[in-house]
């Protein structure tokens, strides 16, 4: 419909439109980094208080 | 009916002991409010424009401060334990804790409120309706600080946690508050904010009770 | 209820879990490719507000996504309240910043949306500061969770707050129609149909597809960890009395 | 069963008060809280003389001028009467003749000097050639141009 210039560009709203967009992703990426080192992080430390259970003897 | 009157006149024989805690809520009330005057300096027409809201803001920050104290030494002496299991209805004695809490901070504020007035130089026609904001505004206040406040029994940092949980829910209270005063002002009348500050606080009055004994149940489990 | 209560099992939770969540992702990722290309290169600009309506493809899923997240939390809230599900109360603490991160997308993006449209950053108007009273709102569960030194503690006191702060979500729906405020009424949840275009409807729903299968996706990537925990809490202190 | 007794009558005052919070939430709507005044409250006197507040409406075909340089004048009108109002500053992307603005300031005179002027945008979206279209075949019910 538009020329891929000006879609780009946002003629003079480029200022408000993109940082939105910028924005939206660097909240959702960040919250999916955080929420995956979380998971990572427990699971390792999980797997070492298992392996020491069935070390220490009852 | 019994117990809640024994109830009533150990909370109010209580308060009236420390009285030098519903001394030091006024005293911050005012102080606060003539720091604002300090800080926006004296010109009068300024301090009118601003003056009902600095005033409800310092009123909401007064009781937030007389808040923390409305279970925790009853939560660190045991006595809450016994109250949770008294034949009483728990949401009754919560109700009657309330209403003295309010009676010895609430009331306190709006008795000082009109020296504020003054100082302030709030225009003569908006004080009466002010004084309603207050005596509307100020219960909502207590009934659901008492919420906070019973969530917060035996958490870490209780005070300023208190503060976070309860005063974005005091917006609306602070909003309509302030709103009535500039309404009078308008030529409007303040009938719509009134009548709203009153909603707010028949609502608190039958939600906030509840669930405040619901929190307190849990802090004595 | 009989299947709520096997759902409920953590270890059945966990083996579908990791079954659903790779669709999950596949679906989230394809929902906000098709939905980012219609809303930034393939849908027309609006006969009044030009370019920036492409906000809106942002702006609208996220404000929806903060109240589903909020009723979801309460929802969870009450039923681990009052049928004592252990998992309820996993799903609503691990919806908390996701919800909190949807609202703070919603203010900001309103707001960049605010400033060209209507001339002015921020209002205090009804819509808007029941929005900003509903990040708070998640802001105090996650602080009132985290004060306690007995997990089980912070869990229902924080869940009576979301239930109790519940009634702040019918006033952000209702509150355009309540007050005559600068905030314009709802365009797709409305009496008589939507109004607005199908050429931005499809962008938005697109969005709104993705914005809710990411969150699905990241609840159950979160409920994960928050179970690996509560496993890894009950071990330790299992060790400790030994 | 004294105990349920007691519950049900707890459960009874609650919807009372929150009856009655209901009602009074409601008879206050009635009374029309407004985020901002009307041209006819303007022409009914019914606004203060010397305070700010905020007059909204649409603004009017064919009044804005803008040729005293930085200064815009305009009037802003519900169809039944009308307000100048003269503005110094950037207006918002959406002000246009026939948009709905929210304006802040003071009457002078008979004039609205405003500071601040917000444009109010209505929940329709479409793409500029259907508004054409639309207003071609006459099919067109929004009051924007």
């Amino acid at each position: 419909m538009t020329d891929t210039y000006s879609i780009l560009s946002m003629t003079e709203h480029a200022g408000y439109v993109w940082p939105c967009y910028a924005l939206a992703a660097v909240l959702l990426i960040g919250l999916v980094v955080s929420s995956l080192n979380g998971l990572r992080k427990t699971r390792i430390e999980l797997e070492q208080a298992e392996k020491n259970i069935v070390r220490t003897p009852q | 009916m019994k117990g809640l009157m024994a109830i009533f006149r150990r909370e109010l024989r209580l308060a009236m002991r420390q009285s030098t805690d519903s001394a030091m809520v006024v005293a911050f009330f005012i102080i606060a409010v003539v720091l604002f005057a300090f800080g926006v300096g004296p010109e009068p027409n300024m301090l009118a424009k601003i003056g009902p809201g600095v005033i409800w803001v310092a009123a909401l920050l007064a009781a937030m401060l007389s808040m923390d104290r409305l279970f925790q030494s009853d939560h660190d002496d045991g006595t809450l334990e016994l109250l949770v299991l008294a034949p009483v209805a728990l949401e009754l004695t919560v109700c009657v804790k309330i209403l003295v809490h309010w009676l010895t901070t609430g009331l306190p504020l709006i008795i000082a409120a009109p020296l504020l007035f003054v100082m302030m130089n709030v225009p003569t026609e908006i004080w009466p309706v002010m004084l309603y904001t207050l005596l509307l505004g100020t219960p909502v206040l207590s009934l659901i600080g008492s919420v906070g406040a019973a969530l917060v029994l035996g958490a870490r940092r209780g005070g300023v946690l208190l503060s976070l949980l309860v005063l974005p829910l005091l917006i609306p209270v602070l909003i309509f508050a302030v709103g009535a005063g500039d309404a009078v002002l308008f030529g409007q009348g303040a009938k719509a904010n009134l009548l709203l500050l009153g909603g707010m606080f028949l609502a608190s009055l039958a939600l906030a009770p509840w669930a405040t004994a619901q929190a307190l149940r849990e802090a004595v489990a | 209820m009989k299947m709520l209560h096997q759902f409920a099992n953590p270890t059945r939770f966990l083996r579908l879990s990791t079954r659903v969540e790779p669709w999950a992702l596949v679906v989230t990722v394809v929902c906000f490719a098709l939905g980012l290309y219609y809303a930034l290169f393939s849908s027309p600009v609006d006969y009044q507000q030009g370019h920036t309506v492409r906000i809106m493809y942002i702006h609208v899923p996220a404000a929806w996504m903060a109240l589903f997240c909020y009723t979801a939390m309460a929802v969870s809230a009450a039923v681990a309240l009052i049928w004592k599900h252990a998992l309820a109360d996993v799903a609503a603490k691990s919806t908390a910043p996701i919800g909190a991160v949807f609202t703070l997308l919603a203010l900001v993006t309103g707001s960049l949306w605010g400033k060209p449209m209507w001339g002015t950053w921020w209002v205090w108007d009804a819509r808007l500061t029941s929005m900003l009273v509903l990040f708070f709102l998640y802001l105090g569960y996650m602080a009132l969770r985290d004060a306690f030194d007995d997990p089980a503690r912070g869990a229902r006191a924080s869940s009576i707050l979301v239930i109790v702060g519940f009634v702040n979500v019918p006033i952000i729906k209702f509150s355009v129609d309540w007050w005559n405020t600068l905030h314009q009424p709802s365009s797709v949840f409305r009496m008589g149909g939507p109004k607005i275009h199908p050429d931005m409807l499809v962008p938005l729903l697109l969005m709104a597809a993705a914005f809710q299968f990411y969150y699905f996706w990241l609840l159950l990537v979160r409920m994960r960890r928050e179970l690996m925990a509560q496993r890894l809490r009950a071990l330790r202190h299992r060790q400790a009395e030994h | 069963m004294k105990r349920k007794h007691k519950r049900l009558t707890f459960v009874i005052i609650a919807l009372l008060l929150l009856g009655g919070a209901a009602a009074l939430v409601l008879s206050a709507f009635e009374e029309n809280i407004v985020f901002f005044m009307s041209p006819t409250d303007v022409a009914a006197d019914k606004v203060p003389h010397d305070r700010r507040f905020r007059l909204g409406g649409l603004v009017e075909e064919g009044s804005v001028d803008r040729s005293a340089g930085k200064t815009v004048t305009f009037r802003i009108t519900d169809l039944s009467n009308s307000v100048n109002v003269s503005y110094t500053g950037i207006l918002p992307d959406l002000f246009r003749e026939g948009q709905g603005v929210v304006s802040e300031g003071k009457m002078v005179g008979n004039l609205f000097v405003a500071d601040e002027v917000l444009a109010k945008h209505d929940e329709n979206y479409m793409p500029p050639e259907v508004a054409d279209a639309l207003k071609k075949s006459g099919q067109w019910k929004g009051n924007a141009k």
